[in-house]
């Protein structure tokens, strides 16, 4: 029941902030999206504190043949954990939005989005079949181009929402077929069904491409390529950075705690089929190191500080894979947790910085902000100790135990995953160090008149900072027993399939060195941070200097853009015109255009016989007798 | 019958195919072609004179005398229609009936 | 006689003709008789629509075979009867007729110009597409076919944009070219059965040489009116120059004869040939979902672009169609349904732009949103629903098509979804062009938002996509057991050699 | 052989004066080429055996619709220096047309041979014990009286024809009205006006009739 | 031949048109609407007289009544009335308000009928010349205009040479067979095909084609369908063509009935060049007449599809085509007749222009008339369209009706311009008022054109009847 309400009452917050603002007024709005998203936030931990209970049938959706789709809520171990995260995660971003958003004229409109986006994930992850998960996941999708597109004056922010939609809607399509093939296979989409079965059909085969593949591999790939899209993974990530055009509160909901863990929540939620599949699961270790690692090299020379984040969470959400890839559940999502309540706390520490800048972004023209900003400071320092995987912040733990679980599963995979996640804690650290230094210290940069403005954010904004910096510090040490510790196996219950043979048992066996690693591997990367902001400032442009193609390589985020836009966007827009005016209105429209002339020009040559001359017309009579004669004379 | 058939048909025929080429070969009058049509008939009448003659039959007579009749209505209401066209065109010639056409 | 205890169909079919008999007594100023011939009909319409209601409620979702069904003496010699019969798969495209025809109605504020003309093609329109999908007759589904053609072409002649001209005549030319070779079909049909009576027909096994022939021409004449690529291409014109409530209804209603045609005659009257035209289909099906909607994302009018849409769904319900699977089917039945609420949304959207004078260039509009919040958020949710988002109306037509398709071939299922990421790219420029960016004019500002009657249009248009979207069963379980039967038979057929199609009981 | 003979010679003739009417400049010409065709018809009809008709055509034709077309020739008063000569533009195809038209029926009937069943088909085979004339007459008042009747009507619509297209009414042509006339005034007629500048003078419709 | 009864309806025609002939030459003034009236009543009375009359052999097999003739006649006189009416006023308005026209068009008719019960090639000729003569007569009618009169010349002199080749082609099948009768031909040519039969019917054919404007006999028609009145017009689009229609129904099933095999292919032929010709000619023509003549040779292209199927469906498929047709016919020249402005004749056919906007009961009933030719349904024009197609197919023609659906929709194209012109083409000055006659005659075939497909029963039953009287 708390469930219930849980996921219904940011949905019911908002359409009073939507649809029912023209009549209630801006204020009561905002006020009923809050109070809706307080109501969900304490329904969602009640419900997590209620425990585990049967899936919640609501109403009947699809029902043909036996493709039948219901509403209905689940309410495992997983879904409530999630619940109880997402609903209070976003519950503190609506709070802090209040005063961030004071004074935009549409921000109802703002808190409906928001109300509505928390709706969507909430839908996400208490699905109890795929199609479900599929309409929260689109719901999300859809929202968070909303909210990207929010400020929809701005060309940018519009492509960047267009952008983040279709590249998404990519992931989308493999992730329903993939349904759809689950269908086929199981004939059922309910979780459940499908989990009972997995093991009658892990010797099926599926023929693609000629070739007989596990049926398994293939529905686990298509859903990791949706898995993929939404988590802005490598080949399908362009979207992310962009997509830090809408107001910052939103980039915290989308990018920290909710959407993009969408698609490591659905992995985790299909781990016994996934389990059955090793060779997705090897591509998926690889693309989440690869991603991780990518990710981390182009965070490390940005300049935007949202866009610096953003990238972190593209890499962050590589280690989660990454632990995902070699068998980890728990522990993808002790660091899926973990990172929410970092990640949030970053970006609305960021937010509060741009808002204290007059929405400046660039990280070139601040420094200097840790006297002015003292509580931002500080929380960003919490946050970006949790980022960079320091002791005894959180993501020291998850970050930890993900490279742990990736070193013990010991197949090359996992140890090139393991080698690039040590690599990329470095660059972690060393960016995050980055931006911090280049924002609180130093001198600042900024035009005097931004300087003169600079101030601390009003309570509203700083307790939501205080809370989320509170679980940055300690949800990685409270919640690591339950969720990767002796109890995971009773803590997620049945609710995630941990193989026997996967590293989960053994974490602590961990060889020291390995679990030094990391760590050892954030503080030197703090310390070139260190090195490159405060003791050499020059040796950074001397560096990018130096290395030129190198630089430029990654600031232009390896080209991914540019290769996209050079292979797939203008080849796509010329296609169309292409298409259109010449395929259609040429060919296609060329055909009866073309039959039409044609009759034209046989009616012309008709009508010319018709001269008004009766000697003419008497001749061609004699012409058809003759005919005719002829035909019965030397014919038949 | 004297003369084999055939004979008169191949001369029936030649006066069809006399008529028929005045008719349409003419550049000249309405006049003509009006006699050429009468060619024609007479093609038709010499035809079946013959025939009744040689199948020792009267319908063709008959039938030959309904045609002359007929003729001589068709003749006059051809020549008429002549006249009135020639009072308003002011011309019998072949070319000038070409008013309509297309 | 049937349930309903009076011929509930031809009173359906026949009652908006009271509506044009009244218009037709109308006299007096040109824009009073507009005025009154729109109200008028709006009234006969509603009156239609509630009767329409009525066959619902008593419509017996378990029997797969025509219910309401009447008959009566027309041809003699050969037998051709009055038939009319409704089953599952027409029941809801007969609703779909009668809910649209107000919003059309509606839609036509702006027709002053000759109204009483207008208004009576409008409703002999819903006659002609009421009475198509009822009959239970061939030659009868033919006339009713044909004949949508005449109200049409004046429609979108008389009443239309620039090119009106050119759009009506290919409109018509296309159509009836297309058709004609239907009617070869059905003349062939009727000999081989002695019957144009669907039932029978259904029941007559015909030979599988014969069988491809009738196919294609039921694909030349079906194919054109569903606007199946290559034959698609009178459609942009038709739907780019008529006025808007005439889109709408060509949109929405039309374009599902073509479908329905499929569903009705080529699939289950032809099971060998069908079968063997599938990968053809699919094809044509999966070219229209990648082309058209490339040829959509190159147009430069909102309506065109629209338009192309359209195009671009029908290939997913031709696909939905010809995978045989009751996923696939129901999906295409339900994205025919649905791509007419959709559209219908759609295209009063455009209507709303015209009436308040900005065009439909998309490089003349843009940042509508700020003046317009309702009419942005009502254009949102019917451009979602056209590009499938789940928890609309366009979404599960979309993933039951992709699982009907899956069925049958991964390739297909996979080529026909890529319509979600083509038709989110056109649909999203779509609405960043119209509401989005900033103004191409500053009198954009100054566009004023929807009035009560747009409300009326959009609202209803916007509850039935949401309703469809979240609570398609309601749909869904009305034509469940035809759908199913078909399936069964075209499966029968195929497996057995005695070929008999029975899709629905006599 | 004697009957051959003059079969040859009328034929000839016939054939020949039948090419002249058709090719003949003026018109005058043809016409009595073609009353010379008619009496060599008239010639061949009485080798054949049809005595009455020929008489008929020589009395009908050559006497009454012959001379008519010479009337006609005669009365419209055409130019004929003025006509055009020669032929059509598409004359040697027109000429093999001609050509293959005759071919063709010289193939049919050169041949000709009368289906077996003929001679008993005949619906009134020609009676040995009576005249031509007579026989002819038995029928046409008999058996074919209807049609007889019928010939008749077309003569009636060719009287009807020839009247109604070319009989001028003469009450249709303009009389004077001479006491009319006389009885005019001037002021029925005339109404002096002075109109202003540019505005000219409108006469209302009753007027009009007058002027 | 106990009773009067059969005969009846001609001794009417004939007699009646005598004694109007006499009311006309002695009254004064000229009574032209008297004699229009008179010849309408007589028609009318002929018509229902002939209902009655029963089948009989007549004058030792020279005429035939049978169900088929009678549906024919009906067909004539109907069409003939009409004509009739719609001359009524627009001859007087256009100053040939002659009192011999309706005698003409009378002794036309007498023509018309006695060439459908036709059971002797003799009786064939007789009623086929009879109805020319009348008919060349009509067409230079307006004898004061250069159109009519050259219209009548075309009209004749192309006339005379196709009666001439009838003529001539009944000669050589009376020199193989030894008779003229039908019944004996057909039992004749039954057993034996020789080239003398072949070719006469060529000949034959030939003539009738002619007078049906079977292309590549046509030629005259679209020049005299302009040129000549339009009142004129109205009946050379109906009576006539319904008549020797008839004719060639009953000629080609009945003597030659057993030369189906050679004859069927010409039958072809000339339905699909009347057929392609009809469909291209037309597009391009600005003359709203011309476009009717033109449309009026596919039309009979379509009505020869059912006859080359040869079949009793077929035969019946005709009649129903041509039934059809002749109301779909007068009634578009009821609306051609209407077009006056200003006391002046119209034809151009962007002279319709906006007609919609400024009449709209009258732009309707033409744009049905239309929508009918070019076989829409639910009009009338389609059903007839469904038999001869399916007539033909049946008898395993497809190549035909293939072509056939092809011109169809080429020729849809023309009938649809007129409507565009009617309906999306800004407006020409109005018209002038309709007289009640015309309106009538409009109003009459636009509601048998829309509403056939209420009650088709009866034409659908009394063709059949027809057909299978016909064909025995």
């Amino acid at each position: 029941m708390y469930t219930l309400i849980a996921v219904l009452a940011p949905l019911v917050g908002s359409l009073i902030a939507g649809v029912a603002r023209p009549v209630i007024g801006r204020h009561a709005a905002i006020a009923g999206s809050i109070v809706f998203m307080l109501v969900s936030a304490g329904a969602g931990i009640l419900a997590q504190l209620g425990g585990v209970q049967a899936p919640l049938h609501i109403a009947s959706w699809i029902s043909v043949g036996s493709f039948t789709p219901d509403w209905t809520l689940r309410q495992d171990e997983l879904s409530l954990a999630m619940v109880a995260m997402v609903s209070l995660v976003s519950m503190l971003i609506h709070v802090y939005s209040i005063g961030y958003m004071a004074h935009d004229k549409t921000a109802p409109r703002f808190f409906a989005y928001m109300s509505l986006f928390t709706f969507a994930m909430l839908a996400l992850v208490t699905a109890n079949n795929l199609l479900q998960l599929f309409f929260g996941w689109e719901g999300v999708g859809l929202v968070s181009y909303l909210l990207i597109n929010y400020w929809y004056e701005r060309p940018a922010a519009n492509a960047a929402a267009i952008k983040a939609f279709i590249v998404n809607r990519v992931g989308d399509l493999a992730f329903a077929v993939g349904i759809a093939l689950t269908y086929f296979v199981f004939g059922s989409i309910s979780f459940d069904q499908i989990f009972a079965n997995v093991a009658a059909q892990a010797a099926n085969g599926y023929t693609l491409f000629g070739t007989q593949f596990p049926v398994l591999e293939v529905i686990a790939i298509l859903l990791f390529i949706g898995a993929m899209g939404k988590s802005a993974q490598l080949f399908l990530h362009t979207w992310l950075p962009d997509a830090m055009e809408g107001p910052t509160p939103i980039s915290a909901l989308i990018h920290a705690a909710t959407m993009v863990a969408a698609g490591v929540f659905m992995v985790v939620r299909m781990s016994p089929v996934i389990n059955a599949a090793p060779v997705a699961m090897e591509v998926i270790t690889v693309i989440g190191g690869t991603t991780a690692f990518f990710a981390g090299t182009v965070g490390c020379v940005q300049n935007d500080i949202k866009r610096i984040i953003a990238y972190s969470t593209c890499s962050q959400l590589g280690y989660m894979f990454l632990a995902a890839g070699v068998g980890a559940y728990p522990v993808a999502m002790f660091h899926l947790i973990n990172h929410a309540f970092f990640k949030a706390l970053l970006f609305l520490a960021a937010g509060s910085v741009i808002h204290a800048m007059s929405d400046e972004q660039d990280i070139r023209l601040m420094g200097g902000l840790a006297r002015k900003l003292p509580v931002t400071w500080l929380m960003m320092l919490f946050g970006s100790l949790a980022l960079a995987g320091i002791p005894p912040f959180s993501g020291y733990y998850s970050k930890d135990a993900i490279l742990g679980a990736a070193f013990l599963a010991h197949t090359p995979v996992a140890l090139y995953g393991w080698g690039l996640g040590v690599f990329t804690a470095l660059l972690t650290a060393f960016y995050t160090a980055r931006v911090f230094l280049l924002t609180f210290h130093g001198q600042c940069r900024a035009p005097k008149h931004v300087q003169e403005h600079v101030h601390e954010s009003p309570l509203v904004m700083l307790v939501p900072l205080l809370v989320l910096g509170a679980g940055a510090l300690g949800s990685g040490y409270l919640l690591r027993d339950n969720f990767i510790g002796a109890n995971f196996a009773q803590f997620w219950g049945p609710s995630i399939n941990v193989a026997a043979n996967s590293p989960m048992g053994a974490l602590d066996a961990v060889p020291s060195w390995v679990a030094m690693a990391p760590l050892a591997a954030g503080i030197i990367g703090i310390a070139i941070a260190i090195t490159f902001y405060v003791l050499a400032p020059a040796l950074p442009a001397a560096l990018s200097q130096q290395f030129g193609g190198l630089y430029r390589f990654l600031l232009n985020k390896w080209y991914f853009d540019e290769l996209y836009d050079w292979l797939l966007v203008r080849p796509a827009l010329r296609l169309a015109k292409f298409a259109w005016r010449f395929g259609d209105e040429q060919v296609i429209d060329g055909v009866p255009n073309g039959l039409a002339t044609l009759t034209t020009d046989a009616s012309t040559q008709t009508v010319k016989l018709q001269t008004g001359s009766i000697a003419l017309y008497a001749f061609i009579m004699l012409i058809g007798l003759l005919g005719f004669l002829s035909l019965f004379l030397w014919v038949r | 019958m004297p003369v084999s058939l055939s004979h008169f048909l191949v001369v029936a025929g030649l006066l069809l195919v006399i008529g028929v080429f005045g008719i349409f070969m003419n550049r000249k009058n309405i006049i003509v072609i009006m006699m050429s049509i009468e060619l024609v008939l007479l093609a038709a009448n010499l035809n079946f004179v013959a025939f009744s003659g040689a199948l020792h039959d009267m319908v063709g007579q008959v039938f030959t005398m309904f045609v002359l009749t007929v003729a001589a209505a068709e003749s006059a209401i051809g020549l008429a229609i002549l006249v009135i066209y020639f009072r308003n065109r002011g011309s019998i010639e072949v070319e000038d009936v070409t008013m309509m056409r297309g | 006689m049937n349930q309903a205890g009076f011929p509930i169909l031809s009173l359906l079919t026949y009652l908006p003709l009271l509506g044009v008999a009244y218009i037709a007594t109308l006299r007096g100023a040109e824009e009073a008789v507009a005025r009154q011939a729109r109200q008028g009909a709006l009234a006969i319409s509603l009156l239609t629509l509630a009767l329409g209601v009525y066959l619902w409620t008593q419509f017996d979702p378990g029997q797969a075979g025509y219910q309401f069904v009447e008959s009566a003496a027309w041809f003699p010699g050969l037998d051709i009867q009055y038939r009319m019969g409704v089953d599952g798969i027409s029941l809801f495209l007969i609703l779909l007729t009668l809910v649209l025809t107000p919003i059309a109605i509606l839609s036509s504020a702006s027709i002053t110009r000759r109204g009483r003309s207008f208004f009576a093609a409008l409703l002999l329109l819903e006659t002609m597409t009421t009475g198509m999908f009822a009959a239970a007759d061939f030659l009868l589904f033919y006339v009713f076919f044909e004949a949508v053609l005449l109200p049409m072409y004046l429609i979108i002649g008389v009443w239309g944009g620039e090119k009106r001209i050119y759009a009506a005549v290919k409109f018509f030319i296309f159509t009836l070219a297309g058709s004609l070779f239907m009617l070869l079909a059905l003349i062939w049909l009727w000999h081989h059965a002695g019957t144009t009576d669907i039932v029978t027909l259904l029941h007559t096994p015909i030979p599988a040489a014969a069988q491809l022939w009738l196919f294609a021409a039921f694909l030349a004449s079906f194919g054109v009116k569903a606007a199946v690529w290559p034959l698609h291409t009178w459609l942009p014109d038709a739907y780019g120059e008529a006025p808007v409530p005439g889109t709408i209804m060509l949109a929405a209603v039309l374009s599902k004869m073509g479908a329905y045609g499929f569903l009705r005659f080529a699939v289950p009257m032809l099971p060998q040939a069908s079968a063997a035209a599938e990968p053809l289909m699919f094809t044509l099906g999966v070219v229209a979902v990648i082309y058209i909607s490339f040829v959509a994302l190159a147009q430069t009018d909102m309506k065109r672009l629209i338009a192309y849409s359209s195009v671009a769904h029908m290939g997913v319900i031709i696909i939905g169609i010809f995978t045989f699977t009751v996923e696939g089917v129901e999906g295409a039945l339900f994205q025919m349904l649905s791509h007419g609420v959709v559209i219908a949304g759609l295209f009063v959207c455009t209507g709303v732009l015209l009436a308040r004078g900005e065009g439909l260039a998309l490089s003349r509009l843009g940042g509508l949103a700020v003046g317009m919040p309702a009419y942005a958020a009502l254009l949102m949710l019917f451009s979602l629903a056209n590009m499938g988002l789940p928890g609309t109306s366009g979404f599960i037509g979309e993933i039951l098509v992709i699982v009907g398709a899956l069925k049958v071939n991964f390739w297909v299922s996979l080529l026909g979804g890529a319509g979600m990421i083509l038709g989110a790219a056109y649909m999203l420029v779509l609405v960043r062009a119209v509401l989005f960016d900033k103004f191409t004019r500053p009198e954009l500002a100054q566009v004023s938002d929807l009035n009560a009657r747009e409300y009326a249009m959009l609202l209803p248009l916007a509850a039935l996509v949401l309703w469809l979207g979240i609570y398609p069963s309601s749909f869904t379980h009305m034509f469940d057991a035809s759908v199913a039967s078909l399936v069964q038979a075209h499966t029968a057929a195929l497996s057995s050699h005695t070929a008999l199609a029975m899709v629905t009981q006599k | 052989m004697i009957v051959n003979l003059a079969f040859y010679f009328f034929s000839f003739i016939l054939l020949a004066s039948a090419v002249m009417v058709v090719t003949s400049r003026n018109p005058v010409h043809a016409v009595l080429f073609l009353i010379l065709a008619f009496v060599n018809a008239a010639v061949l009809f009485l080798l054949a055996g049809a005595e009455f008709l020929a008489f008929i055509l020589a009395i009908v034709y050559v006497g009454a619709v012959a001379v008519l077309f010479l009337f006609v020739v005669m009365m419209l008063d055409v130019d004929f220096a003025a006509l055009k000569e020669g032929f059509q533009r598409y004359a040697p195809v027109g000429a093999l047309v001609a050509l293959v038209l005759f071919g063709e029926l010289f193939l049919v009937v050169s041949g000709w041979s009368t289906l077996a069943g003929a001679p008993a088909a005949r619906l009134y085979p020609t009676p040995d014990n009576l005249t031509n004339t007579a026989a002819l007459g038995n029928l046409i008042y008999t058996s074919y009286l209807p049609l007889f009747q019928l010939s008749g009507m077309v003569l009636l619509v060719a009287m009807i024809g020839a009247i109604v297209l070319t009989h001028r009414d003469r009450k249709r042509s303009l009389h004077q009205k001479l006491s009319a006339q006389h009885a005019r005034t001037p002021e029925q007629t005339l109404r002096l006006v002075r109109p202003e500048l540019g505005a000219g003078v409108s006469v209302p419709a009753s007027e009009k009739e007058a002027t | 031949m106990t009773s009067l009864l059969p005969i009846l309806p001609a001794l009417l025609l004939g007699l009646g048109a005598m004694a109007l002939l006499i009311v006309g030459v002695l009254a004064k003034p000229e009574p032209a609407g008297f004699t229009t009236w008179g010849a309408i009543v007589l028609l009318v009375a002929a018509a229902l007289v002939s209902c009655a009359a029963p089948d009989t052999l007549l004058f030792h097999g020279l005429l035939k009544t049978s169900l088929f003739t009678r549906f024919a006649d009906a067909l004539v006189y109907t069409a003939a009335v009409a004509a009739l009416l719609l001359a009524l006023d627009y001859n007087r308005k256009e100053g040939i308000a002659r009192f011999e026209y309706p005698i003409l068009v009378l002794l036309g008719v007498l023509g018309m009928v006695v060439m459908i019960s036709a059971a002797d090639l003799m009786t064939l000729y007789i009623g086929f010349e009879l109805q020319s003569l009348a008919l060349y007569i009509a067409a230079a009618l307006a004898r004061d205009s250069v159109r009519s009169t050259e219209a009548g010349l075309k009209y004749f002199v192309l006339g005379a040479l196709a009666s001439g080749l009838l003529v001539y082609g009944i000669s050589l099948v009376y020199g193989f067979t030894g008779t003229t009768s039908f019944a004996a031909l057909a039992g004749l040519l039954g057993a034996n095909i020789g080239y003398g039969a072949v070719i006469g019917l060529v000949f034959v054919i030939v003539g009738l084609a002619f007078k049906i404007s079977a292309a590549p006999f046509h030629m005259w028609t679209p020049d005299v369908y302009e040129g000549a009145p339009t009142s004129v017009t109205a009946l050379f689009g109906t009576a006539p063509k319904a008549a020797a229609m008839a004719l060639f129904l009953s000629v080609m099933t009945g003597p030659f009935g057993h030369l189906l095999a050679q004859w069927q292919m010409i039958i072809e032929i000339l339905a699909i060049i009347s057929m392609a010709l009809g469909a291209l000619a037309a597009i391009g023509q600005t003359n709203i007449k011309r476009l009717m003549a033109y449309s009026s040779i596919g039309h009979m292209g379509y009505a020869l599809m059912g006859l080359a199927a040869g079949t009793e469906a077929g035969i019946q498929a005709t009649l129903i085509y041509v039934a059809i047709y002749v109301v779909m016919s007068f009634g578009a020249f009821a609306c051609i007749i209407a077009m006056r402005r200003r006391g002046q004749a119209v034809e151009k056919i962007s002279d319709l222009a906006g007609l919609a906007a400024q009449r709209p009961g009258f732009a309707f009933a033409m744009a049905l008339f239309m929508w009918a030719m070019a076989g829409i349904p639910p009009l009338s024009g389609f059903f007839g369209k469904l038999y001869v197609f399916s007539a033909a197919l049946n008898a395993g023609l497809v190549t035909l009706v293939i072509i056939g659906i092809i011109t169809s929709v080429i020729s849809a194209f023309y009938y649809l311009r007129v409507i565009k012109v009617m309906y999306f083409d800004a407006g020409a000055p109005d018209f002038d008022a309709v007289p009640a006659s015309v309106n009538f005659v409009m109003a009459v075939g636009a509601a048998v054109t829309a509403l056939f497909i209420l009650l088709p029963a009866p034409l659908i039953t009394a063709a059949s009847a027809a057909a299978k009287a016909l064909m025995g």
